[in-house]
C-alpha cells in the first residue's frame, strides 16, 4: 500500500538573482507611491507660489517634519511588531517640559536631551512592561498611558509654561538654525532614521521584530524572546519620543502642559499613510518617514498655496485617505505579479 | 416659512437682555461673608486663566468669601465645561464666574444653575445675555480691535500689506475684535494699509507657527501680522525671532508681557498690548459677591465697588468694562510680571 | 535499507515518566520514551491520544506537570522553544508556523540567519542555502516569496526545510506529510534517511500507517494519554499497529458501497479563473462520489473555491441541480445545497476561539432561528447531534475549538458541513489528520451519503483514499483537467500518469 | 486556552457591571449632591451621546473594525443642521437630512473598507479629519443656538422631577435593539464570527462584506442622530461639536472589555464601561477632583481593566496547576 515507489529525480536549480531585484523593486514601490505623491505635490506648489521652495521655504518644510519623523520612526517599530503605542503625545510633552525646566534653572543642553531621551526610556519601559509582561491588547495600554501620563504631566506643570526666554540662546539657535536649507534638527532626524532602518533589515534582532509582529505564536515557537523584543521596540519609541520631545523644545522655544496632545492620531496617520501595516510584520520606517514628510508638507502647501485654513482639515482627511487608497491599489498591483510570476503552472 | 407645516428659524424669537433676577438690587446691603465663589475658565492649566483666577481668588478672598476654581483641560471640551456647571449648581456654591467657551453651549446649565439661586458672572468670553447676570468684559471690543491696528499701522509706517492670524474661527471675541479692526481700517488714514488675510492657528502653537510661515510664502511682501490671541502671537513671534524676517515683519497684537519679553529685547516685537487678565479676574470677583449679596441684580445703571479698582457700572446687556488695555514696549515691560 | 545501531544503547533524548494535564483533561499520563540516534521512530495513535502534546513537551513549548526529559541521559529543563533547539532539537510542529509577512528564505533561518562582520545578517548568504535547502527537498520555490499565500503543502514543505537547515540531532516531525502528495514524501523520505545515516534520531508521525512502515525501525503508541508499548515494526503487521491504537480490530478500510448514479447534481461547465485554472468541465451526479487527483498545486482547491463561490471565476458556469450559482456568492451557493470542507481548518474552517457548539452551527444561522432571532436549543441539539455521530472527542461541547486535538477540529469542520444536509458535498482533503479509525468512520459516512442521493466531490491528495472510495477520478496538472477515469481503469500508474502530465487520457 | 471555565468565571463585562453598581451605590451613601434627581439627569444627560455612539460602535469592533471618524460625523451633522436652520428651512425637514448625511458619511467609510479593501483605522483617520473640514466649510465660524424650545427641551429636559431625562426613553429603545441584534440574532452571531475568524466565516456563507457595510451605514446613521441630539442638548450648533468624543468611545468601551482584535465581548459590558466612565467623573467632579487628576484616574482604569481579568486568570491559572501537579498521578 505504498503511495508511490518514484524516487525523486533532480529538480533544475531555480533562476533566483534576477527575480530578487524585481521582488525588491516591486517592493519599494510601495514607498515609491508616497514619494511621488509628495514630489508631484511640492512641485504643483512650487508652481503656484514660487517662494514655495526658497532656501527658508525648505528649510521650514524640513523642520516641520523632523518632529514627526522621529515619533513615526519609533511608532513604526512598535507597529511592526503587532503593537502601538498611542501615548507617544504625552511622552512628548512630559519630556519637552522636563527638559526645559532644567534648561531653565541653567542646565547643559546635551543634559537636557539626555534627561528628555531618559525620560522617554521610562515610559516606553513602563508601555512595553504593560504591553510584554501583561500580555494584554497595546491598544487599551497605552490609551491608558496616554491618559496617565498626561494627567501627570498637566499636575506637575500647572499653568507653567516654558518660553524661548528661558532657554539658553544656543539651544534655541539649533532649534532653527543649519547649513543653508538644512537644519541640524532634519540632520538628527535623518541619522535616527537611516540607522534604524539598517538595523532593521540587517540585525537579527530587527528581522525578529518583523517575524514576532507577523504571527506572535510562530515567533514564540522559533524560539524568539518575544517579550524582551516587544520591550525593545516599545523603548525605542520611547526613546525617539524623549528626543522629539527635546528638539521640539529646541524648535518652538515653548512648551506647556498641554505640548504633544492629541499627537498621537498625526503619528499614526503617518505611519499608516507610509505603509505599514497595522497588523504588523511588514513596512519600512522610510515609508513612516515618508508619509510624516508628506502629511506636515500638506500642512505648509496649502497655506502657501493660499488656500483659506477653511478648508485646510478637508483637503488633509481626503488626502489622507487619497493616499492609503493609492498605497492600497500599488499593493494589489504587486500581489497580482508576484502571483503571475510564481504561477506553478505554466 | 411654514410653508410645510415645520419650525424654521422665523418662528423662534429672538431673546435677549441679561438675566435680571426678579429681586430688586439694594446697593446699600452689605457685603456677605462666607460665601462660596466657583471659578469656571474655559481651561484650567492655561497662564492666562491662571492669572485671572488668581486675581478673583484675591479679591472673593479680600471679601471673607471662599474661592475655588475647577475646568476642563481642554479649550474645546464644551461637554466639559457644561458638566462643570452642573457640578457647582450641585454643589451650592452662590455664585459662578465662568469664561464660556461656546456662547450657546452652557445656557441651558447656566439657566439650571439660577433657578438653583446661582448668581452668575461670565469674564472674558461670553455667553448669550440671558444665560447670566453679568459679563465683565477685559475692554470694549470696540477699544481692543481699533488699538490692535493703531499699534501695528504706526509700526510699518501706515503702509503696506498685512494680515490677521487669529485663535480659532468660532472665538467669538476674536471674530468680534476682527469686525472692529476691519472697520478701523476703513479710516482713510489707512488707505496705504491692506489686510490680506485672516489665517487661523486654533491656539495651536505648532499650527499658528505654521500659518505664519505660510503667510509669509504667500505674501512675501507682508509688512506685519496682529495676532489678537495670546498663543498665535507667541508662535508667530518665535518663528519670525528665528527666521529672516526677524524685524523686518512687524508684529503686534495679544499677549503678554512674560510670554513676549525676548521677543520685544531681541526686535521681533515692537509693542503689543493686553489688559491685564488679573485684574479683570479680580472684577470678576467682585462683580459675583456684589451679586451673590444682592448689591446688584445685572441692571444696566447699577454701580458696585471693586476694591482697589474703584467704581464700576453696568452697562448696556449686563455688561461691565474693564477699561482700556495697556500697551508694552521695550521702555515698560520690565515693570510687568504675568 | 533497514539499518539499526542497535549497538549503541544509549539515547539521545528521553522521556520518563511525563504527565501533562490541560484543566480537566490528561493529554499524557506517565509516558516514557527513547530515541535513538541513526533510528527513526514512529509515533502512532488515535486523534486526541497525546502525541502532539509529547511533541510540544520535547520541544519545550509545553512544561510536563511530572516527569523527566533526558538529553544525552541528563536530565534538562526546557524553558522555552529556544532551550530545545539548542540543544540540537528540530521540531515540525504539526499546524505550519510560519511568518506570512516575510520570505521564505527568512522563515526557515529566523533567528539563526548566516552573519557578517559586527553580527550583521549575511543575506545572500541565506539565499544560497535556502535555495540548496528547496534542491534537496526536489521544489521550487523562490526564496524571496513572502510565506503569505503558500498552500498548506507548500507550508509544509518550508516547515520541513526550516528543521533540515540546522543539521539536528534531533528531528521531530508531526504529521509533516499530511498535506503532501506521493512525489514529495518520497523525497522527505530520502532526505529522512540521509540523515538517519548521518546519526540523528527522528520522531515521525503520521496517520498513514503504510509511511510508518515504510520509513521507521521502531513504534510507540499511545492511547487516551497513556503507553500502550513502544516495539520494534519488523515482523509487524498494519492490523497488529491500528490494534495498539485503537484496542480493537477495525473493519474494512475503504467501505465503499455501490449506488447506481442519478441526476447531474453539479455541472461544472468551462471554468476559468486566470493564471489559476483553465477550462474546467466535469459533472458530479447524485449518489456518486467522484475522486480528484493531483500533484500539489495543481489547482484542485482552487476550482473547489471558485464553485463554491468563496472566489470569483472569470470565465464559465457552474450549476446546482439545474439552477445556475451566482459568482462569488457562497451563501447563495449554500442555498442551493451546496457545503464546502475546505482544505485549511485553522484559516478557513473554525473560529479558533469559538465553541464546538457555535462552530458547528455557524452554518446553520439560516436554519436554527425562530422569528428572526437564534434558537440556541436548537443549535445545540443539532451541534451535539453532529459531534456524536462524529465522534468528536471533547470535554464540553461549550469548549473552545482551540482546545480540541487537530484531528478532532477536522471532525469539527465534517460535522459543521454535513449539518447543513447538502444535496452537492465538496470536501478538500477530508480526512488530512485524522487517524485510521475515524478515517474509516468519515468514508462510511461519505459512501452513506453517496448512498442517500447526495454528489460528492472528494479533493485528495492520498492517492489510496482516492482509488478507494472513488466511482470515477478526475485528474488535474497544471490548472487543467487532464483525465477522467472511472474506478475499473484507475490505478496508482494511471492517475499518477495523468497528474505528472505524462498521459493524456 | 485551558481556563475556558475560569475565564468565563472572571468575564470582565460582569465586573465592570458590578463595579458601576458599587460606585452609585458608594456615591449615593456618600458623595453630597450625586443622588438628588437633577444632578443624575445631568450625569445621563452629559454620557448619552457616548452611550449613543458605544451602540454601534461596538458590535463594529465586534466584527474587528472601527470607526474613529463618528465624532466627525456628529460635528458635520450638527454643522449642517445649523447651516440649514440658518437658511430658514423646517427643522422637521433638518433632522432626516442630517440623518440621511450620516449614512452618507457611513457609507463611505464602509466602501473604502469593504469595495477598497483599506483598514478601517486608516480610513477612518482620515475621514475623521474630512468630515470635519466639511463641517468648517459649511458652518465655518458660526454657532447656531436659536433651535425651538420644544426640541431643547427635549434633548435637554427630564421627565417632571425624576431622574430620567426625556432622551434616555429612545435610548433605552436602541439599546435593546442593538442588544438583540448583537446577542440574540444570527446576525450578531456572525458579527462574533467574522471578527474572530473572516475567512472561516466566509466559507461559512457569512457576507462579510455586505455586513461589513450595513455596521458602518447604521455607524454612520447613529453618529449622525447623536450630532442632532448632540446640538440640541446644549444648544449649539458648531462645526467642532464633539471633538475628541471618539476618544471617549473608544475608551469606555474598552474599558467594558470588548476585544479590539475583534469576535469578543458583550454590549452590556460596553454600556456599563461607558456610565462607569461618566459616572466616575460625575463623583470626582463633585469631590472636588482636580480635571487633570481624572485624567488619570480614566488611565489607571483603563489599565487595570485589561491588566486586572489577566492577572486573576493567570494566579488561578497557577493555582489549578499547583493542584494537578500535587495530585497523585498514576
Ligand atoms: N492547549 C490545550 N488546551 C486544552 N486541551 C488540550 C490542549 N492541547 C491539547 N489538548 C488536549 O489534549 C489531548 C491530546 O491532544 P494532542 O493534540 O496531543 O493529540 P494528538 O495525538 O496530537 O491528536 P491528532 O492526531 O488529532 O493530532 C486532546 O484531548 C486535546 O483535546
Ligand atoms: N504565485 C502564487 N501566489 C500565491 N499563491 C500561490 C502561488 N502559486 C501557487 N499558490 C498557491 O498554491 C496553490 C495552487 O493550487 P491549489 O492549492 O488549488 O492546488 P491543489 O491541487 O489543491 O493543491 P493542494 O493539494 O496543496 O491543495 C494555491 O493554494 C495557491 O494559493
Ligand atoms: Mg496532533
Ligand atoms: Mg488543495
Amino acid at each position: 500500500m505504498t503511495v508511490t515507489t518514484t524516487e525523486p529525480a533532480p529538480v533544475a536549480p531555480i533562476p533566483a538573482s534576477s527575480s530578487t531585484r524585481l521582488v525588491d523593486r516591486v517592493f519599494k514601490m510601495r514607498e515609491l507611491a508616497i514619494f511621488v505623491l509628495l514630489l508631484a505635490m511640492l512641485a504643483l506648489t512650487q508652481v503656484g507660489n514660487s517662494a514655495f521652495l526658497s532656501e527658508q521655504g525648505i528649510k521650514d518644510l524640513l523642520l516641520n517634519a523632523t518632529i514627526l519623523v522621529l515619533v513615526a520612526t519609533g511608532q513604526a517599530l512598535v507597529v511592526i511588531t503587532r503593537n502601538v503605542d498611542l501615548s507617544v503625545g504625552s511622552t512628548l510633552g512630559i519630556s519637552a517640559f522636563a527638559a526645559g525646566t532644567y534648561l531653565q534653572g541653567g542646565g547643559h543642553p546635551v543634559v537636557a536631551v539626555v534627561l528628555a531621551v531618559l525620560l522617554g526610556v521610562g515610559f516606553g519601559l513602563l508601555n512595553g512592561l504593560l504591553v510584554s509582561l501583561g500580555q494584554v491588547p497595546a491598544l487599551v495600554v497605552t490609551l491608558g498611558t496616554l491618559y496617565i501620563i498626561r494627567g501627570i504631566d498637566s499636575i506637575w506643570v500647572g499653568s507653567r509654561q516654558i518660553t524661548a526666554a528661558d532657554l539658553p540662546d544656543g539651544f534655541v539657535d539649533f532649534g532653527s538654525g543649519g547649513i543653508s536649507a538644512v537644519p541640524w534638527l532634519a540632520l538628527i532626524a535623518l541619522a535616527v532614521l537611516v540607522s534604524t532602518a539598517y538595523y532593521l533589515k540587517h540585525f537579527g534582532s530587527g528581522r525578529e521584530l518583523y517575524a514576532l509582529g507577523s504571527d506572535p505564536e510562530a515567533a514564540r515557537l522559533a524560539g524568539i524572546p518575544v517579550r524582551r523584543r516587544i520591550l525593545l521596540a516599545y523603548t525605542f519609541c520611547g526613546v525617539l519620543a524623549g528626543l522629539a520631545g527635546a528638539l521640539y523644545l529646541a524648535r518652538f522655544g515653548n512648551v506647556d502642559s498641554g505640548t504633544g496632545s492629541g499627537y498621537e492620531l498625526t503619528v499614526v496617520s503617518a505611519v499608516v499613510v507610509g505603509g505599514v501595516v497595522f497588523t504588523g510584520g511588514s513596512g519600512t520606517v522610510y515609508g513612516a518617514a515618508l508619509g510624516a514628510l508628506l502629511l506636515t508638507s500638506v500642512n505648509s502647501v496649502l497655506p502657501a498655496l493660499g488656500v483659506s485654513s477653511v478648508w485646510v482639515l478637508a483637503i488633509n482627511g481626503i488626502l489622507l485617505i487619497l493616499a492609503i487608497a493609492v498605497d492600497r491599489v500599488v499593493a494589489l498591483r504587486v500581489a497580482s505579479a508576484l502571483k503571475k510570476r510564481n504561477a506553478r503552472h505554466g | 416659512a411654514t410653508a410645510c407645516g415645520g419650525t424654521t428659524k422665523s418662528d423662534v424669537k429672538k431673546e435677549s437682555g441679561a438675566a435680571a433676577s426678579a429681586g430688586k438690587a439694594d446697593p446699600n446691603a452689605p457685603t456677605k461673608k462666607g460665601l462660596t465663589v466657583g471659578f469656571l475658565p474655559k481651561q484650567v492649566n492655561n497662564p492666562y486663566f491662571t492669572t485671572a483666577d488668581k486675581g478673583g481668588q484675591k479679591a472673593v478672598e479680600a471679601l471673607g468669601s471662599t474661592f475655588k476654581e475647577v475646568g476642563p483641560t481642554s479649550a474645546t471640551d464644551t461637554s466639559g465645561q457644561v458638566s462643570y456647571v452642573n457640578t457647582l449648581t450641585q454643589q451650592q456654591v452662590d455664585a459662578i464666574a465662568v469664561s464660556a467657551q461656546d456662547p450657546g453651549a452652557l445656557c441651558t446649565a447656566l439657566k439650571q444653575a439660577m433657578k438653583n439661586g446661582v448668581k452668575v458672572v461670565t469674564y472674558d468670553s461670553d455667553t448669550k445675555p440671558d444665560c447670566r447676570n453679568v459679563f465683565v468684559s477685559q475692554a470694549g471690543a470696540e477699544d481692543l480691535g481699533r488699538t490692535q491696528v493703531q499699534l501695528l499701522a504706526e509700526q510699518i509706517g501706515y503702509k503696506g500689506e498685512i494680515a490677521i492670524l487669529s485663535a480659532a474661527q468660532t472665538a467669538t471675541n476674536q471674530n468680534l475684535w476682527i469686525d472692529y479692526m476691519k472697520d478701523e481700517l476703513k479710516d482713510p488714514k489707512y488707505k496705504d494699509v491692506k489686510l490680506v488675510k485672516v489665517a487661523y492657528g486654533n491656539d495651536d502653537a505648532q499650527q499658528s507657527f505654521q500659518q505664519t510661515q505660510g503667510l509669509l510664502q504667500e505674501y512675501p511682501k507682508l509688512a506685519g501680522i496682529v495676532s489678537p490671541t495670546t498663543v498665535g502671537i507667541k508662535a508667530a513671534a518665535q518663528y519670525l525671532s528665528g527666521s529672516k524676517y526677524r524685524g523686518k515683519v512687524k508684529l503686534s497684537g495679544l499677549g503678554t508681557p512674560n510670554d513676549l519679553r525676548s521677543y520685544v529685547k531681541n526686535g521681533t516685537v515692537e509693542a503689543f498690548e493686553l489688559w491685564d487678565p488679573a485684574k479683570l479676574g479680580e472684577l470678576a470677583g467682585h462683580a459675583s459677591v456684589a451679586l451673590a449679596s444682592g448689591q446688584i441684580t445685572g441692571k444696566e445703571g447699577q454701580t458696585f465697588e471693586a476694591g482697589e479698582l474703584g467704581t464700576y457700572t453696568i452697562g448696556k446687556d449686563g455688561v461691565v468694562d474693564l477699561g482700556k488695555p495697556t500697551v508694552f514696549d521695550k521702555d515698560n515691560i520690565d515693570d510687568f510680571d504675568f | 535499507m533497514t539499518h539499526r545501531s542497535a549497538k549503541d544503547p544509549a539515547p539521545v533524548l528521553a522521556l520518563r515518566g511525563i504527565s501533562k494535564s490541560f484543566g480537566a483533561v490528561r493529554a499524557l499520563r506517565d509516558v516514557s520514551l527513547d530515541l535513538f540516534p541513526g533510528e527513526v521512530h514512529a509515533l502512532a495513535g488515535e486523534n486526541g491520544a497525546g502525541k502532539s502534546t509529547l511533541i510540544k513537551t520535547l520541544a519545550g513549548v509545553h512544561r510536563p506537570d511530572s516527569g523527566q526529559v533526558l538529553l544525552d541521559g541528563e536530565p534538562v529543563t526546557f524553558h522555552g522553544p529556544a532551550d530545545a533547539r539548542d540543544a540540537g532539537i528540530a521540531v515540525i510542529y504539526q499546524e505550519p508556523t510560519l511568518f506570512p509577512d516575510l520570505s521564505i528564505a527568512e522563515n526557515i533561518f529566523m533567528g539563526r540567519q548566516p552573519r557578517r562582520a559586527l553580527g550583521r545578517i549575511d543575506h545572500r548568504a541565506t539565499r544560497t542555502a535556502t535555495v540548496a535547502l528547496m534542491h534537496r527537498l526536489g521544489v521550487e520555490l523562490d526564496p524571496d516569496r513572502p510565506a503569505r499565500g503558500l498552500s498548506i503543502a507548500d507550508q509544509q514543505i518550508v516547515e520541513i526545510a526550516k528543521a533540515l537547515s540546522f543539521d539536528a540531532r534531533v528531528l521531530i516531525m508531526d504529521e509533516p506529510t499530511a498535506a503532501l502528495t506521493g512525489s514529495e514524501v518520497a523525497r522527505l523520505f530520502g532526505v529522512v534517511r540521509a540523515l538517519r545515516e548521518q546519526g540523528a534520531a527522528v520522531l515521525f508521525i503520521s496517520h498513514r500507517l503504510e509511511e510508518i512502515f515504510r520509513i521507521c525501525e521502531r513504534v510507540t503508541t499511545l492511547r487516551d494519554g497513556a503507553l500502550i508499548a513502544s516495539e520494534p515494526l519488523a515482523g509487524m503487521t498494519e492490523e497488529d499497529l491500528v490494534r495498539r491504537m485503537v484496542g480493537r480490530d477495525l473493519d474494512e478500510l475503504y467501505p465503499k458501497q455501490h449506488v447506481e448514479a442519478g441526476e447531474v447534481a453539479l455541472s461544472v461547465r468551462r471554468l476559468t479563473r486566470e493564471g489559476v485554472f483553465t477550462d474546467v468541465s466535469f459533472d458530479v451526479r447524485c449518489g456518486e462520489i467522484v475522486g480528484m487527483a493531483g500533484l500539489v498545486g495543481a489547482g484542485r482547491t482552487e476550482v473547489a473555491r471558485a464553485v463554491f463561490g468563496v472566489d470569483r471565476w472569470d470565465a464559465g458556469e457552474v450549476e446546482v441541480a439545474g439552477r445556475a450559482l451566482v459568482n462569488g456568492a457562497p451563501s447563495t451557493a449554500m442555498a442551493a445545497g451546496l457545503a464546502l470542507v475546505p482544505e485549511d481548518r485553522r484559516a478557513q474552517g473554525l473560529v479558533m476561539g469559538m465553541s464546538i457548539e457555535r462552530n458547528i452551527g455557524l452554518t446553520g444561522l439560516r436554519t436554527t432561528r425562530r422569528a428572526g432571532l437564534m434558537d440556541r436549543g436548537a443549535e445545540r441539539s443539532r451541534s451535539l447531534d453532529w459531534a456524536v455521530r462524529l465522534q468528536v472527542k471533547y470535554a464540553r461541547i461549550a469548549d473552545a475549538v482551540s482546545t480540541l486535538s487537530g484531528g478532532n477540529q477536522q471532525k469539527v469542520v465534517l460535522a459543521k458541513w454535513l449539518a447543513t444536509g447538502p444535496a452537492v458535498l465538496i470536501v478538500d482533503e477530508p480526512t488530512r489528520g485524522i487517524d485510521v479509525g475515524t478515517k474509516a468512520e468519515v468514508h462510511r459516512l461519505l459512501s452513506a451519503l453517496a448512498a442517500d442521493g447526495v454528489a460528492v466531490l472528494m479533493i485528495s491528495s492520498d492517492l489510496p483514499e482516492i482509488l478507494g472510495m472513488a466511482d470515477r477520478v478526475l485528474v488535474m496538472h497544471e490548472g487543467r483537467l487532464t483525465a477522467e477515469i472511472p474506478r475499473s481503469d484507475a490505478t496508482e500508474e494511471t492517475v499518477m500518469a495523468a497528474a505528472t502530465g505524462r498521459a493524456a487520457a | 486556552m485551558a481556563d475556558s471555565a475560569l475565564a468565563r468565571a472572571v468575564r470582565w463585562d460582569t465586573v465592570v457591571g458590578a463595579l458601576l453598581i458599587v460606585v452609585l451605590l458608594l456615591s449615593f451613601g456618600f458623595v453630597d449632591g450625586f443622588g438628588n434627581a437633577l444632578n443624575l439627569s445631568f450625569l445621563i444627560g452629559n454620557t448619552l451621546p457616548i452611550a449613543l455612539i458605544a451602540l454601534p460602535m461596538t458590535l463594529l469592533v465586534v466584527s474587528g473594525e472601527i470607526d474613529l471618524s463618528v465624532a466627525s460625523t456628529a460635528g458635520l451633522s450638527g454643522a449642517v443642521m445649523g447651516a440649514l436652520w440658518n437658511q430658514g428651512l423646517p427643522i422637521e425637514t433638518i433632522i432626516p437630512v442630517c440623518l440621511l448625511l450620516g449614512v452618507v458619511c457611513g457609507l463611505v467609510n464602509g466602501l473604502l473598507v469593504t469595495r477598497l479593501g483599506l483598514p478601517s483605522l486608516a480610513v477612518t483617520i482620515g475621514t475623521l479629519a474630512a468630515y470635519r473640514g466639511i463641517a468648517q466649510i459649511v458652518l465655518g465660524s458660526d454657532a447656531v443656538t436659536d433651535f425651538p424650545s420644544p426640541y431643547l427641551d427635549f434633548a435637554a429636559g427630564r421627565i417632571g422631577d425624576t431622574f430620567v431625562p426625556y432622551a434616555l426613553l429612545p435610548f433605552l429603545a436602541l439599546l435593546a435593539v442593538a442588544v438583540i441584534a448583537l446577542h440574540a440574532t444570527p446576525f450578531g452571531r456572525s458579527l462574533f464570527a467574522t471578527g474572530a475568524n473572516e475567512e472561516a466565516a466566509r466559507f461559512a456563507g457569512v457576507r462579510v462584506k455586505r455586513q461589513k457595510l450595513i455596521l458602518f451605514t447604521v455607524t454612520g446613521l447613529m453618529a449622525s442622530l447623536t450630532g442632532v441630539f448632540w446640538a440640541l442638548h446644549y444648544a449649539s450648533a458648531r462645526f467642532d461639536n464633539a471633538t475628541g468624543l471618539e476618544l471617549s468611545v473608544v475608551a469606555a468601551v474598552l474599558l467594558g472589555g470588548i476585544d479590539f482584535d475583534g469576535g469578543k465581548g458583550t454590549l452590556g459590558g460596553a454600556i456599563a464601561g461607558v456610565f462607569l466612565l461618566g459616572a466616575l467623573q460625575n463623583v470626582m467632579s463633585l469631590g472636588d477632583v482636580s480635571a487633570q487628576s481624572q485624567i488619570v484616574v480614566t488611565g489607571v482604569l483603563l489599565v487595570l481593566s485589561v491588566l486586572g481579568p489577566r492577572v486573576v486568570r493567570q494566579i488561578s491559572v497557577a493555582r489549578a496547576g499547583r493542584r494537578a501537579a500535587s495530585a497523585p498521578t498514576s
